[in-house]
């Protein structure tokens, strides 16, 4: 398998006026080709600013350490975007310019990454958007088509990496289905593809590995079948009783403001298994950042 | 992005330099021979019959008369100065033969009557209509003769006479309130109108056929600058030939080579109107302690920038009316003002200011809020009256506002013609004018007063005439119904290299009529 | 159509917290020399001393004297009085109009607000001086005529915010309880209402100072405002603009910065209080 | 459609707008204390008579009731008679006529140099936010915004005219010249022009500023980047073309404030514009020609008003396609 993605150690930070936000903290990991990992956590975790940092999108305010590699190559990510790596943004509804047609927006991105502009039929018909829709205004797209849009707009370029970012956030289940199944085509042709969700049924679909994400740091990075049977943080495990298929009970208490995280682990306080050694912030071993990984435990 | 930055200023900058240097003042040379006169005063109208230069030298009429450089009557458009009647009621004019207006039309007696008639029909909105009262008719005998009937003797008449005659054919049964011709106006004078910019310029072209020769200029234009700076400027600059400055600002110009600076004399005074309806001012000995304790040197030095003299009477010291026994010191004579007051009872109080029976010496004085030289007038005389212990409240108004005050309350005026001591003085101290119109404000009456500036009127002999003007000098002296501060200089900066300027005495009103540039069609340019 | 912003010019002041503590101690400073000046160092409005004109800065006369000798500085502190007072009373002036326009197109609402909404709109698009300017040459020139042509002029904005405010009010659930308690129209707006839209007046009221200052000193420069020879900003800067090609530029620069100074510290202190009374936070991220 | 509807509902308003605009005018100038038969006599009121005004007044009819003459005066103005200039003894129309053309020349050219001005800078400062150029032009453009334009343009006649004489300080062409050439005109206007633009610059200027910034964080300028577009079709295709559509209504809203500046900038440099006249008018009480400069200019910015809606109408597909 080869790499198509690898992040080493990276840090975001925002300084805020009286503050500073610790969104992404010492984030490694590496994403192969044809595989599709799913980065999961609470909205407010720091997983839309990971796909930004990687976009080398942040605002000016932001202070980025580490390093993001595309491939084997070292060029900056800011000539890769769109050819080599594609953004499918959150909320398209917001995301599409909302003065022109998407045909003049899709056109656009075609010419500039060299394919004719006559693909756009083409493209838009491979992301389930009918070709006659895109001679319409944003405005006038229902979600579901600004969505296929969005989607066509960052495949135009047949980038080796996608992210989606929160894809199917508020779309009715066949759309779901139907933008996973669109994915999880990518893949098979080769393309890496990042989901950031908090969609942990969607994740499940379709994801080769997950990544779990609290409070800027990932806590947990597995094997999707691994970690779905037998998450090892209390956090994921947590996550997963949240769901209605599964315990359906809510995780106690709330997640720490990222402008005040801990020095030790960040979920001690709403974890039922803390102990005083989690004052000391854990290494990732066996693919979970704990002192008391819930495979060593047994289950609760 | 960046590069469409650099591209748009360095475009802006090739335009600022392109401008600037077509910017450079054009080299002013004999440019067909030009004229360019600067003045702050734009007439309303060039129609003589509605108040456009009624004294003359108004560069595009002629009167029958007009006045020579030391302000002599000389025939214009008369053949010779008209003849009077014994009785004084009848005066003959003889017209030039020849003369045609700048139309080509020719002119005749018919455009004279037509001209008088104008100003005495009531639908026209003229204001001279009150000077020519004495008017009962003119009638023209034949074409080269007009006859003006009076309704009493008036020594003076031949004074009013300079009034521009406008041709019948271009006005008659129009409206003059509202012709076109007060725009572009037809006359015989030296010049005639080629355009008139409101608040610009009016450009004037020579008139080969005048009748007193050819103009020596080809070309007149009289710039129109209401702000003093800018006039300033633009002078300094070079684009005048000659311009009427405020005096701090001519002084700074005379000494930038190749511009002279010439004071004019004038009839133009200044001076506190004091009404007698006032309790205060109604009381002789505040208005002569006010007479003397005025310091008149300050404001000719420090209001006027030296551009001007003390003034002591209605009468100019250049006028051979003058008499030279009214007068007065320059300087504020506080003691002698302070003796004056104290010997009629007005003691100081205990805040400084005097009080007699109850009664506080405070009054206000009034001054038109527009005009920033009787403002200062005001201020220095409120300033002179506080070491009297007079307590003066300046007031700056529009004269809508001051109107109904004027019987009680002071006010900054000016007024003043060279021309005969009756202009004006008759109304403006005559009692029979009292509380009329814009005339006797203060209620002045004094028999005395009145006999003689009737006698100034009515008597022919200059001997017998300067005898009542010095009686109502004399007079005015000794009541004081008015406190004289100074007369004005006009200041002109005129380019060394004109030659020609003749300057002359000058009226209050002046602008493109009647100012330095009287003889302007004689100047020359070197 | 979106909704039009007619953003008051100022309103982009944003200082941080120490530049509108400056503001602040600039604007007290201001006010409170306006307030003492004429008891410690009173000023004879007619006083002239024609043997001192145009004199440059010294030490006794720090801004030099104007053209008729009268010191330029203290002239200045009474311009500036004048000219605060005048704006204060015609902001407030500005403000009782708009305020009942906006209360009345706030709650009766209907027909009444959107043709009072479309008048608004409508007298927005007139030209403020040139009114003024109409209103004052109708009137004569004179304080109290500067003050209503200014009052006339600018209350749209007051209009607007007291209509946004009380609509906004309208929906939130305490007027609803106080409305289903049995509470009179009256009781509602003068109990419920008022209390919260006081504040958002007040501020409105601030922020339209400056704009009444330059108002007065503009139709003052015109020959329009106060009587001439009253010290006033306008009025000085109009005396001064004489002395200027004599070289006496301290004549009007003083009373220009004057105006600048106190605009800029009185914005900069609404805006903080503005910012304060509307914290929201402009999000430079979303997490 | 929605353009009919737009001009439709703008003239619903202007009309009566203007009627009773007019109306509270004309009670204001029946209430004001003025005489016009002294106002038009001026300094000559001094030698003229009680009568001889009288006559003055009865000429025009100044003594009829209230009602007539406003009727007589709206009926007239409605046929293009505009009265005539009390003060400057000439139709209205005319005075109009001769000095409008200058004042839209002043106004036109310095909204344009605003406009290019604010959108460049603004843009700049925006794209380079926090950085040099961004805090300078924002801190100038407070300190412009604090001063009174009259003041700026005495300063900007110190410096360019009288220090430097690199311009004129007044006056609208050469006075030697025989006719108007552009080029000395425009040599003339530079510095009015740039006067009033610079001390309307700082709204237009902040507003750029601050909307295209907000609209280079916009989900849709960030995807567009995120497809790897180019910076300059970002700025032009995506980030400028949303930012600034309000823009174009705003441009409306703000023309009282540049006509206001007209009429000091036109004093200030003694340009024989509409605004200088006005002020004369106003000093002479002349209310024909006031009221009809107040409608006139009140009647052509609503008309800008409604041609920035229509600009606006056409420019954005939402307003356009939604109506």
């Amino acid at each position: 398998m080869t790499a198509a993605l690898t992040i080493d150690g990276l840090n975001v930070r925002f300084r805020l006026r009286d503050a500073t936000v610790h969104a992404v903290t010492d984030l490694s990991l590496t994403l192969h080709r044809g595989e599709l990992l799913a980065v999961v956590g609470e909205s407010g975790c720091g997983k839309s600013v990971l796909a930004h940092a990687v976009l080398d999108l942040l605002p000016a305010n932001a202070a980025t350490t580490g390093t993001v590699q595309f491939g084997a190559g070292s060029r900056p990510v800011r000539e890769l975007r769109g050819r080599h790596i594609g953004l499918i943004p959150q909320s398209p509804a917001t995301a599409l310019t909302p003065v022109r047609t998407g045909r003049s927006l899709l056109a656009e991105t075609l010419r500039v990454h060299g394919r004719a502009t006559t693909d756009a039929d083409t493209v838009a018909a491979e992301a389930g958007l009918d070709p006659a829709d895109l001679d319409r205004y944003p405005f006038q797209l229902s979600g579901g088509m600004a969505q296929r849009l969005a989607t066509a707009l960052a495949i135009a370029p047949d980038p080796a990496v996608l992210l989606a970012d929160e894809p199917t956030a508020g779309l009715d289940r066949p759309l779901v289905d139907h933008t996973l199944d669109l994915l999880r085509r990518r893949c098979a042709a080769g393309t890496a593809v990042m989901l950031i969700t908090h969609d942990l049924t969607a994740a499940q679909r379709v994801a080769d590995t997950v990544a779990v994400m609290y409070a800027s740091r990932i806590v947990e990075h597995r094997p999707a079948d691994e970690f779905f049977t037998a998450p090892h943080h209390p956090y994921a495990a947590a996550l997963l009783d949240s769901l209605p298929d599964r315990a359906f009970q809510p995780i106690p208490g709330h997640p720490p403001m990222l402008t005040d995280l801990p020095a030790g682990c960040a979920f001690a306080p709403r974890c039922p298994h803390a102990s005083p050694d989690c004052a000391a912030q854990p290494a990732i071993s066996d693919g979970a950042a704990c002192h008391h990984p819930l495979s060593v435990v047994g289950a609760p | 992005m960046r590069v469409t930055f650099h591209r748009l200023t360095a475009a802006a900058a090739l335009v600022l330099a392109v401008t600037a240097c077509s910017a450079t003042p054009q080299a002013q040379d004999s440019n067909g021979g030009t004229i360019v006169v600067a003045t702050a005063g734009e007439p309303d109208t060039l129609n003589p019959v509605l108040n456009y230069g009624v004294d003359g030298a108004s560069l595009i009429f002629d009167g029958l008369v007009a006045r020579d450089g030391r302000n002599e009557l000389t025939p214009a458009l008369a053949a010779a100065l008209p003849d009077v009647s014994a009785d004084g009621r009848t005066v003959t004019v003889k017209l030039r033969d020849g003369v045609v207006f700048h139309d080509g039309t020719p002119f005749t007696s018919a455009d004279v009557v037509f001209t008088y008639r104008a100003v005495l029909d009531p639908k026209v909105d003229s204001t001279l209509r009150s000077d020519l009262d004495m008017l009962d008719a003119v009638e023209a005998p034949d074409a080269s003769t007009v006859v003006f009937r009076l309704r009493y003797a008036y020594a003076p008449f031949l004074q009013r006479l300079t009034l521009g005659i406008v041709p019948a054919t271009a006005l008659q049964g129009q409206d003059i309130n509202k012709s076109g011709f007060n725009r572009k106006p037809i006359g015989t004078g030296p010049y005639q109108v080629e355009s008139w910019t409101a608040g610009d310029r009016l450009v004037l072209t020579a008139n080969d056929r005048y009748f007193a020769g050819k103009p020596a200029n080809r070309r007149v234009v009289v710039a129109f600058v209401a702000d003093d700076n800018i006039r300033a400027q633009r002078t300094r600059a070079g684009e005048f030939d000659a311009a009427e400055l405020a005096p701090k600002l001519a002084a700074g110009l005379g000494t930038v080579t190749g511009f002279t600076v010439h004071k004019v004399p004038t009839a133009d005074y200044r001076g506190v109107m004091l009404p007698f309806g006032n309790p205060v001012t109604g009381d002789l000995a505040v208005r002569k302690a006010l007479n003397t304790g005025v310091d008149r040197k300050a404001m000719v030095d420090g209001v006027l920038g030296g551009a001007g003299e003390p003034a002591y009477s209605p009468i100019p010291p250049t006028s051979a009316f003058a008499d030279a026994t009214v007068t007065g010191k320059p300087g504020a004579d506080t003691a002698t003002a302070t003796g004056l007051l104290d010997a009629v009872g007005w003691v100081p109080g205990a805040d400084g200011i005097r009080v007699k029976g109850g009664q506080k010496a405070a009054f206000t004085i009034m001054y038109p809020a527009s005009d920033s030289l009787r403002k200062e007038l005001a201020l220095a005389v409120t300033a002179d009256a506080k070491k009297l212990g007079i307590q003066v409240t300046p007031e700056g108004l529009t004269w809508d506002a001051i109107t109904p005050r004027m019987k009680t309350d002071a006010l900054v005026m000016g007024w003043g013609s060279p021309y005969d001591p009756d202009f004006v003085s008759y109304k403006l101290f005559g009692s029979k004018f009292a509380g009329e119109g814009y005339f006797n404000l203060g209620l002045y009456k004094s028999a005395e007063t009145d006999k003689a500036l009737q006698d100034g009127r009515d008597q022919a002999d200059p001997a017998k005439r300067k005898d009542a003007y010095s009686r109502f000098q004399r007079q005015l002296a000794a009541d004081v119904p008015w406190v004289f501060l100074t007369y004005l200089q006009h200041t002109y900066v005129v380019r060394s290299t004109v030659k020609g300027v003749q300057p002359r005495v000058e009226a209050h009103e002046h602008d493109v009529a009647n100012s330095l540039w009287w003889n302007l069609h004689t100047w020359t340019k070197g | 159509m979106p909704r039009k912003r007619r953003l008051r010019p100022l309103s982009w002041l944003r200082p941080g917290t120490r530049g509108a503590a400056l503001a602040a101690v600039v604007l007290a400073t201001a006010i409170l020399a306006c307030l003492l000046v004429p008891l410690l160092w009173p000023l004879d409005q007619s006083a002239v001393a024609l043997d001192r004109i145009n004199q440059p800065p010294t030490w006794t006369h720090p801004a030099g004297t104007d053209d008729l000798g009268r010191d330029v500085a203290h002239r200045t502190l009474y311009g500036l009085r004048v000219s605060l007072l005048i704006g204060a009373v015609a902001a407030l002036v500005a403000t009782l109009i708009g305020g009942a326009v906006g209360a009345v197109a706030g709650t009766v609402g209907g027909w009444t607000d959107r043709i009072l909404m479309r008048i608004v709109d409508t007298v927005a698009a007139l030209p403020h001086l040139l009114l003024g300017i109409f209103i004052v040459a109708m009137l004569r020139p004179s304080l109290g005529a500067v003050i209503l042509s200014i009052g006339l002029t600018h209350w749209l904005s007051t209009a607007r915010i007291v209509r946004a405010e009380l609509l906004s009010l309208r929906t939130r659930p305490f007027i609803d309880a106080a409305i289903s308690g049995g509470a009179s129209r009256v009781r509602v707006l003068t109990r419920h209402l008022l209390p919260h839209v006081l504040p958002r007046m007040a501020l409105a009221t601030t922020l339209m100072v400056p704009h009444a200052v330059w108002h007065e000193t503009a139709l003052s420069f015109l020959g329009l405002g106060l009587p001439p020879h009253l010290a006033s900003l306008g009025n000085m800067i109009n005396d001064g603009q004489r002395s200027l090609l004599t070289g006496a530029w301290w004549a009007s620069l003083t009373p220009g910065l004057a105006i600048v100074v106190v605009t800029l510290a009185i914005a900069a202190v609404a805006a903080h209080w503005r910012d304060r009374l509307d914290p929201r936070v402009r999000a430079e991220l979303q997490l | 459609m929605s353009a009919r509807r737009t001009v439709g509902r703008r003239l619903l308003v202007a009309v009566p707008v203007l009627a009773a605009t007019s109306m509270g005018m004309f009670a204001l100038g029946a209430a004001s204390p003025y005489d016009p038969a002294e106002q038009y006599a001026g300094a000559a009121a001094f030698t003229a008579t009680d009568e001889n005004l009288a006559q003055l007044r009865a000429n025009w009819g100044v003594d009829d009731p209230l009602p007539v003459q406003y009727w007589r005066w709206i009926t007239n103005l409605v046929q293009g008679d505009l009265g005539w200039s009390i003060t400057r003894h000439e139709p209205v129309t005319s005075v109009i006529a001769a000095r409008a053309g200058w004042t839209l020349l002043l106004v036109g050219a310095a909204l344009a140099l605003v406009l290019v001005a604010s959108l460049l800078l603004g843009t700049v400062a925006a794209y380079r936010r926090g950085g040099w150029l961004d805090r300078g032009l924002r801190a100038a453009a407070y300190a412009v915004e604090a001063m009174p334009v009259f003041w700026l343009a005495l300063a900007a006649i110190t410096v360019f005219a009288l220090v430097l004489g690199w311009f004129p300080a007044g006056g609208l062409t050469d006075i030697a010249a025989d006719g108007v050439h552009a080029g000395d005109v425009a040599h003339h206007l530079i510095l009015p022009i740039t006067v009033l633009a610079v001390s309307q610059a700082p709204w237009f200027l902040l507003f750029v500023r601050d909307s295209v910034a907000d609209s280079l964080r916009d989900d849709h300028v960030l995807a567009a980047r995120g497809r790897g577009l180019p910076g300059r079709t970002v700025l032009f295709g995506h980030a400028l073309r949303t930012a600034l559509l309000p823009f174009l209504t705003l441009i409306g809203t703000h023309l009282p404030e540049l006509v206001g500046g007209a009429v000091l900038v036109e004093t200030v440099f003694s340009l024989p514009g509409l605004g200088a006249v006005t002020v004369q008018a106003a000093l002479g009480s002349d209310f024909p020609l006031l009221a009809a400069i107040t409608l006139v200019t009140t009647a052509v910015v609503l008309t800008a008003n409604l041609l920035t809606d229509l600009a606006y109408t056409a420019a954005d597909p939402r307003v356009r396609l939604d109506g």
